[in-house]
């Protein structure tokens, strides 16, 4: 075998890390707004199932900008922050906060008839791994208009089915407060629910841990948001 | 009484037939044989020192094993060569003699052992042909004259179904069986122990001797193996050599430096469920059977088996007792059909399980046949054979290890304290019917092949 | 018996080697010894065996398991009637039961023993009889509503995933009928948990009382619901929701006395499996951080699938450890892991089973510690 | 601590490395034959990755991830360095196992002979490279956390590779299909491990 | 070797043909299975995978390939690990951008290609000592004998886990379900995986005698 010397090692060493160096960061400034784009997508995507609209990798940029109008972030106490872009936010690291430190996204979009719709998003944990989606509310800020659910590794047929239409379509026109505009939050009840009931869904049957956590969730998150919500009912008035 | 180990492990098998305490001289037989299989470790086509119609007197060697022709196989009786038996890949079945009734002998070296050195008191029993009696661990092989074994080990009773009762045999043969110790206890720089049976009083025989360490033992079948006294006493490890001897053997042996021949006269316990009278008989090793069961078995297809129905070899009826043998038995043979068999309550059959009814009977004895009880299978059942095996050992795992050659784990295991006899409960308790005897012989010559 | 055994060695030299039916021998031999004790005799080594067989074994095993299968039929029609407010006598249950577990049964007979004749043809090795007991089990531990054709998949998956492919009963490393439980439970898990499948026809929910809940002992516990417990006599005697068969304690006690009198079952692992139970049910008695782990320690050992597991499934000899020493081991860290699965693993409250899976799956590293401190004994006395 | 402990049993029974994402598959199948070199080599990963998980998460976490580096200057808030995470990782775990390959050899030789042999081994072996790459992405809080999660990942690889080589150790008697005999019923062998460790996903301590 | 070698030459025909059946690098080289495991649930990440790691393979197969002569064999093996996890970033940062939700189920999976046995076991086996065009046949064939096994494995778990092909709800479409069928949720478990594989080897061994192994 040829040996080398080792200076040759070394400058063959130098120029293969500035090669590499080289290619590598090209690629990442090349791709990397791209990367940051579908990211963006998808979480667009979710937004937009939430207030019942279907959208693809495609037509999510423009569905997005024609019905979501403003976004803004909030405290849990309900006032307005500046300077942080909604989209931002990630739920999941704002829910490990303590309350008072939370930063809260509130999207809000105008629908085709002329209604308006203020979406929220929650993040909690199912029976494998985390789960999380969005919420939209009708501006009476009490009834849920839709919602959108996204798990990670929820059981197959079980839990897994938080994701599926006929889950999904239960929470419309359940109300988060009741009439004393106390909030109650939504209850999934085991064995199903009452239909009379203002804010009861069916739990997954066999689903039971995921239904808790996803509960949970709800009251967790739609929590933080309560203050905020009640004001915003004074308004109305 | 000095400390007595108890052996819990085991398992009494209850047959019929058990011999009763009389003598009987049996009519000398015809015909005699020296058989090479009952040699354990012996080449299968040894060197034959003969020819047919070859003249021979007792002592004269028969045959020899190439790679040991030190250890001379030797004729009981005097008289004339008249057939060579060969089984498949003429390998040598039995060398018969015809009996001239005169016991012309051949004479070897007279006097007390202990003023003869171990080179004489070697080639004595070497000549003479006796020096087969005793066997090593391990492998349960013929000894090697040149090994100084650690200990010589002596089992002073046998627990094996309707075995004798040494005691009984050994009867008056007291002062051979001292001159047999001496000769012995010259072989070894070790010491010679003797286990014997704690149930009941010791028999003079083992109490008088001197030069020996008594051992009292107490338990079911195969408390009497010698294999297993060695495990409870002093375990063989991986480069020992200990030695073997049944005690009517140590009698031949002492004969010899008293009478300077070899006297093969022994006492054989007739027994099994199919012998009319079953009793101890006076014959000589390697006679045919033939005499002692004249007229004294049932009709019907009977299993004649040389030696005990555990260990012992399958004979003809006409067949020759065992070089290492002091039993013959006779059972029925099973080979006939049985109608939904394992489903019965079963209250004739024996099991050391109480998987059958017979349990709640336990103190019958009962008539067994050769019937092999189901078909072979893999080992499913485990525990069993730790219930009938007495000694620190893991006996499945150590079969498996034979079975899949790792000559390791074999050794790991322990192969060196074990021999067939040791095992045979574990045969006849097996559910799966596996040939553990022929797995572990496997295994020895296994390890001999590779060890060199 | 005569003229049966006349046609049988009629019909014999069809089946042997160059017969019509040659293909069939191994299936051919399978029915003829089960009929017959053959006639083979012993050629080498012990010339008498024992009259204890695998047929008699298995046997045996599966008598041990009549009761609880008794029970579990009785217990499906109970349950049932139960559930739509049926007054029902003792007789009806068990005959609307009997007509709901029967047929699983035939069909976890006929896929096994199937797959079983023709692997031991195309091998060329006897039909073992391991199967008559897998086969018996495997309806005891799944709930009485699962459709047929999942029972025959997952029976055909313990079988030749779980066993043939390690050459057949006595190779295998995991229980069979453990593994076609294991297979159906992750294949279909809306037909294996949840509250509504134990008994017949409340997923259908027709006909079903208001308020009625199939809920197991367990589910209750895991999801706190205290109050709807049954009472310990209820557990014991099994009158509750569960799998077919491991619901009645007193049941499979019967079937435990019958397998330890007659040696075939393992007393050293039912004990300690029982005993890791308690110990960990005690351990968690003191942690006590949640309702759950305060329920007496006891109570774990008559819930759920633990006795019928402890008796009839750790048990399995193949499977188990083989080391006297090592079945101690064994049955203890099974019992320990069937409590720490039930009470901190909400998934799967109703895991024993995988507890005595996953004991399976450890048992060959139990034997090999416990061997080699025997080798290591050996060896340090070969120094001394 | 209790979030540790749950890290802890998470990562060697839920998240096992082999069962649940067959890492470590090659020597994993290789080496298993006898449980004596299974421990050794078990041992050698549980080291290998209780030490570079921590090296780089630290890596990570002060000198790729985006905003990593404003220690040094606030400048560089929105610096992302991470599309070099893998390069820089397996520099490292190479680098590391060089290293600890040295110290053994030179503190404890008795070590090194019953270890040296699997060293090599590992560089190459995913489930270290696996355990840094699942650090990241499950976002562990500190390295304390790190550390525990590259421990319990060890120990969780270790099982698995012991108790597949007693198994294996066990079937050398069985009466293996010929097809299936070495890398078929290994296979196999793993998957039904795999559905025994199931038991314990979804634990909550 | 003669300059003249035609370049489809029966040898260089071998070089794509073996790794697909008696030379497979999964099957038989048990080499790439840590990485290839986890991303067979469905059929599209499967392929993904096996076009990315025939990308990296083929590459780095060929560029140590040419630069055979320069490597100092000292620092080889950094070398060739510095190739391939550049090759690695640059598919992952490709998927990134361009396939975003396949590069996020195939997740830390992709960064494992980096120690895919597969790929040091070609570049040091072969690449260090063949022309770069038989290089990258070694690559094209084994990247694809490694991508047939994860295909097979993909196809199967996603039609009967989740009853689809490709996305394509093929059991729903023959209403297979009417009649009471349900998705086996064992199929997309981990364990079911190895089984599969299990049973791949199984086949292709009962057919191709020559693999099985020694006792």
């Amino acid at each position: 075998m040829k040996s080398f010397s080792n200076t040759y090692i070394f400058v063959f060493s130098t120029i293969m890390v500035v090669i590499v160096a080289a290619l590598l960061s090209a690629a990442a400034m090349v791709l990397q707004p791209l990367q940051e784009k579908n990211i963006e997508i998808q979480e667009k995507r979710n937004i937009l199932s939430s207030i019942r609209i279907k959208s693809s990798a495609k037509d999510a940029e423009e569905l997005y900008k024609k019905y979501i109008t403003a976004s803004f972030v909030i405290n849990t106490v309900g006032e307005e922050q500046e300077g942080i872009d909604a989209f931002e936010i990630e739920m999941g690291s704002q829910m490990r906060k303590t309350l008072e430190q939370r930063s809260l996204p509130v999207f809000i979009s105008s629908l085709e008839d002329g209604t308006k719709k203020y979406i929220v998003a929650v993040h909690g944990k199912g029976l494998w791994g985390p789960i999380y989606g969005f919420v939209a509310l009708n501006n009476d800020f009490t009834t849920i208009y839709g919602t959108n659910y996204n798990h990670e590794s929820e059981t197959p047929g079980l839990g897994a089915e938080i994701n599926t239409d006929w889950f999904g379509a239960q929470f419309a026109d359940k109300k988060i407060f009741n009439k004393n505009r106390e909030f109650i939050s939504i209850d999934l009840v085991k064995g199903g629910a009452d239909p009379e009931s203002l804010n009861e869904v069916d739990a997954i049957s066999g689903g039971t841990l995921t239904s808790d956590g996803l509960e949970k969730m709800l009251y967790d998150c739609l929590g933080s948001y309560q203050t905020y919500f009640k004001n915003q009912m004074k308004n109305n008035k | 009484m000095p400390k007595v180990i108890r052996i819990k492990k085991g398992l009494d098998i209850k047959l019929k037939g058990n011999p009763e305490r009389i003598i009987i001289q049996a009519e000398p037989s015809e015909f005699y044989a020296v058989k090479p299989p009952d040699y354990p470790g012996l080449s299968p086509l040894p060197k034959l020192s003969i020819k047919i119609g070859s003249e021979v007197k007792t002592g004269s060697p028969l045959f020899y094993d190439k790679y040991k022709p030190d250890i001379l196989f030797t004729s009981p009786v005097s008289g004339k060569v008249v057939a060579v038996n060969r089984g498949e890949r003429r390998r040598i079945l039995e060398v018969v003699i015809e009996s001239d009734q005169k016991n012309e002998a051949i004479t070897f070296q007279k006097g007390d052992p202990k003023t003869m050195n171990r080179e004489e008191i070697v080639n004595n029993l070497l000549k003479s042909g006796v020096w087969p009696f005793i066997r090593q661990r391990p492998f349960h092989i013929i000894a090697d004259p040149n090994d100084d074994p650690r200990t010589i080990f002596i089992s002073g009773f046998d627990t094996a179904p309707l075995a004798p009762d040494l005691d009984f045999i050994l009867n008056g043969d007291e002062i051979s069986f001292q001159t047999g110790i001496d000769a012995l206890s010259q072989l070894t720089s070790g010491k010679i122990h003797i286990g014997v049976n704690a149930v009941f009083p010791i028999a003079d025989v083992f109490t008088k001797t001197e030069g020996v360490e008594l051992h009292y033992f107490r338990g079911p079948h195969p408390t009497g193996n010698v294999g297993v006294q060695i495990n409870h006493i002093d375990p063989v490890k991986k480069g020992e050599v200990v030695w073997t001897i049944n005690p009517q053997d140590v009698v031949v042996i002492g004969k010899i430096f008293e009478k300077g021949v070899f006297n093969p006269t022994r006492l054989v316990a007739l027994t099994g469920s199919e012998v009319l009278k079953p009793r101890y008989y006076r014959t000589k090793l390697g006679a045919s059977v033939k005499p002692l069961l004249k007229d004294n078995v049932k009709e019907g297809n009977n299993r004649y088996i040389s030696g005990n129905v555990l260990t012992g070899s399958k004979i003809s009826k006409e067949g020759f007792i065992g070089f290492y043998d002091s039993q013959v038995t006779v059972i029925p043979e099973g080979d006939h059909y049985e109608f939904l068999g394992w489903a019965l309550p079963g209250l004739k059959k024996f099991s050391g399980s109480r998987t059958f009814f017979s349990f709640l009977t336990s103190n019958n004895r009962y008539t067994l046949h050769t019937n092999l009880q189901g078909g072979r299978r893999a080992f499913v059942l485990t525990g069993q054979y730790e219930k009938v095996l007495p000694m620190d050992i893991y006996p499945v795992q150590l079969l498996k290890a034979i079975l899949v050659e790792d000559i390791d784990l074999m050794e790991n295991l322990g192969i060196y304290e074990v021999a067939e006899e040791d095992f045979a409960l574990c045969e006849y308790v097996c559910t799966s019917k596996t040939e553990v005897q022929s797995i572990l012989r496997s295994g020895f010559e296994l390890m001999q092949k590779e060890l060199g | 018996m005569k003229s049966l055994r006349k046609f049988v060695d009629k019909i014999k030299p069809h089946f042997s080697k160059g017969g019509k039916f040659e293909k069939l021998h191994s299936t051919f031999e399978a029915f003829e010894s089960f009929l017959f004790v053959p006639n083979r005799v012993t050629t080498k080594g012990a010339h008498i065996r024992d009259a204890l067989d695998m047929k008699r074994t298995m046997i045996i095993v599966v008598a041990a398991a009549v009761p609880a299968l008794l029970f579990g039929m009785w217990n499906t029609g109970y349950q049932h009637n139960l559930s739509i407010g049926m007054e029902a006598t003792i007789w009806e249950n068990f005959v609307f039961g009997f007509l709901k577990v029967l047929p699983i049964i035939v069909v976890s007979y006929v896929v096994g023993l199937g797959i079983e004749f023709a692997v031991a043809q195309i091998r060329g090795h006897e039909v073992n009889e391991g199967f008559l007991v897998s086969g018996f089990l495997i309806p005891l531990i799944v709930p009485v509503d699962v459709p047929l054709w999942m029972v025959a998949l997952a029976t055909a998956f313990a079988v030749i995933i779980g066993k043939e492919v390690f050459g057949g009963t006595g190779m295998n490393i995991l229980n069979p009928a453990l593994t076609a439980r294991a297979f159906l439970f992750f294949a279909y898990p809306g037909w294996m948990s949840g509250d509504t499948i134990w008994i017949q026809g409340l997923k259908s929910g027709e006909g079903v009382i208001d308020g009625f809940s199939g809920a197991t002992p367990l589910a209750n516990a895991a999801a706190g619901l205290f109050e709807n417990l049954p009472s310990t006599w209820e557990m014991f005697l099994g009158t509750i929701p569960g799998s077919i068969g491991e619901t009645s304690v007193i049941a499979i006690l019967i079937g435990a006395v019958i397998l330890i009198a007659t040696g075939i079952g393992s007393w050293k692992i039912m004990l300690s499996m029982a005993a890791g139970g308690l110990v960990m049910g005690l351990l968690f008695n003191l942690i006590a951080s949640n309702p759950f782990m305060e329920i007496p320690a006891w109570h774990h050992l008559i819930m759920g699938g633990f006795a019928f597991g402890a008796v009839f499934m750790a048990t399995d000899p193949v499977t188990a450890a083989q080391t006297e020493r090592g079945k101690w081991i064994y049955g203890f860290l099974a019992g320990i892991f069937a409590v720490l699965i039930r009470v901190i693993n909400p998934a799967y409250p109703e895991g024993v089973m995988l507890a005595i899976l996953l004991m399976n799956v450890f048992a060959p590293l139990i034997d090999h510690y416990v061997i080699e401190a025997n080798i290591k004994k050996r060896r340090l006395r070969a120094k001394s | 601590m209790e979030n540790l402990l749950n890290i802890f049993v998470k990562s060697i029974f839920i998240d096992n490395m082999v069962f649940a994402y067959f890492l470590g598959m090659c020597s994993y199948l290789a080496v298993s034959k006898t449980v004596k070199t299974s421990v050794g080599l078990g041992i050698a990963v549980i080291f290998v990755l209780v030490i570079t998980v921590p090296v780089n998460y630290l890596i990570e976490n002060y000198l790729l991830s985006k905003g990593a580096l404003v220690w040094i200057s606030a400048d560089f808030a929105n610096v992302d360095l991470s599309f070099l995470t893998f390069i820089m990782f397996i520099a490292v775990i190479a680098s590391m196992v060089q290293l600890v390959e040295m110290v053994i050899e030179k503190f404890t030789p008795a070590l090194y002979t019953s270890l040296g042999i699997f060293l090599p081994l590992i560089a190459v072996n995913c489930a270290i490279l696996g355990g840094s790459l699942f650090m990241v992405e499950r976002e562990y809080q500190n390295i304390g956390e790190a550390t525990v999660f590259g421990l319990g990942s060890g120990v969780g690889w270790l099982l698995a590779i012991v108790g597949i080589a007693a198994i294996r150790e066990k079937i050398r008697y069985s009466n293996v299909p010929a097809p299936l005999r070495g890398l078929g019923i290994t296979f196999i062998i793993t998957g039904l491990m795999g559905i025994a460790f199931m038991s314990f996903m979804g634990i909550k301590i | 070797m003669s300059d003249r070698e035609p370049l489809f030459s029966s040898r260089n025909i071998k070089l794509l043909t073996n790794p697909l059946n008696v030379d497979n690098p999964i099957t038989v080289q048990v080499l790439g299975i840590c990485s290839a495991l986890a991303i067979t649930v469905k059929l599209e990440p499967a392929v993904v995978m096996a076009i990315s790691v025939m990308v990296v393979l083929v590459v780095s197969n060929v560029v140590i390939s040419a630069l055979r002569k320069m490597i100092p064999p000292r620092i080889r093996i950094i070398v060739q690990l510095t190739v391939i996890a550049t090759m690695v970033i640059l598919v992952d940062q490709v998927l990134k951008a361009f396939a975003y939700e396949v590069s996020k189920q195939l997740s830390v999976f992709v960064g494992l290609i980096i120690t895919n046995c597969i790929i040091m076991g070609r570049l040091e086996a072969f690449a260090m000592s063949n022309r770069p065009w038989t290089a990258f046949l070694d690559g094209i064939g084994n990247s694809a004998g490694y991508g047939l096994i994860l295909i097979i494995v993909g196809f199967l778990r996603e039609l009967f886990g989740s009853g689809e092909i490709w996305g394509y709800p093929v059991f729903e479409k023959i209403g297979i379900y009417n009649i009471g069928y349900e998705n086996n949720g064992f199929m997309i478990l981990p364990p079911m995986a190895l089984i599969i594989i299990g049973v791949i080897i199984w086949v292709q061994r009962s057919r191709t005698k020559e693999l099985i192994e020694e006792s």
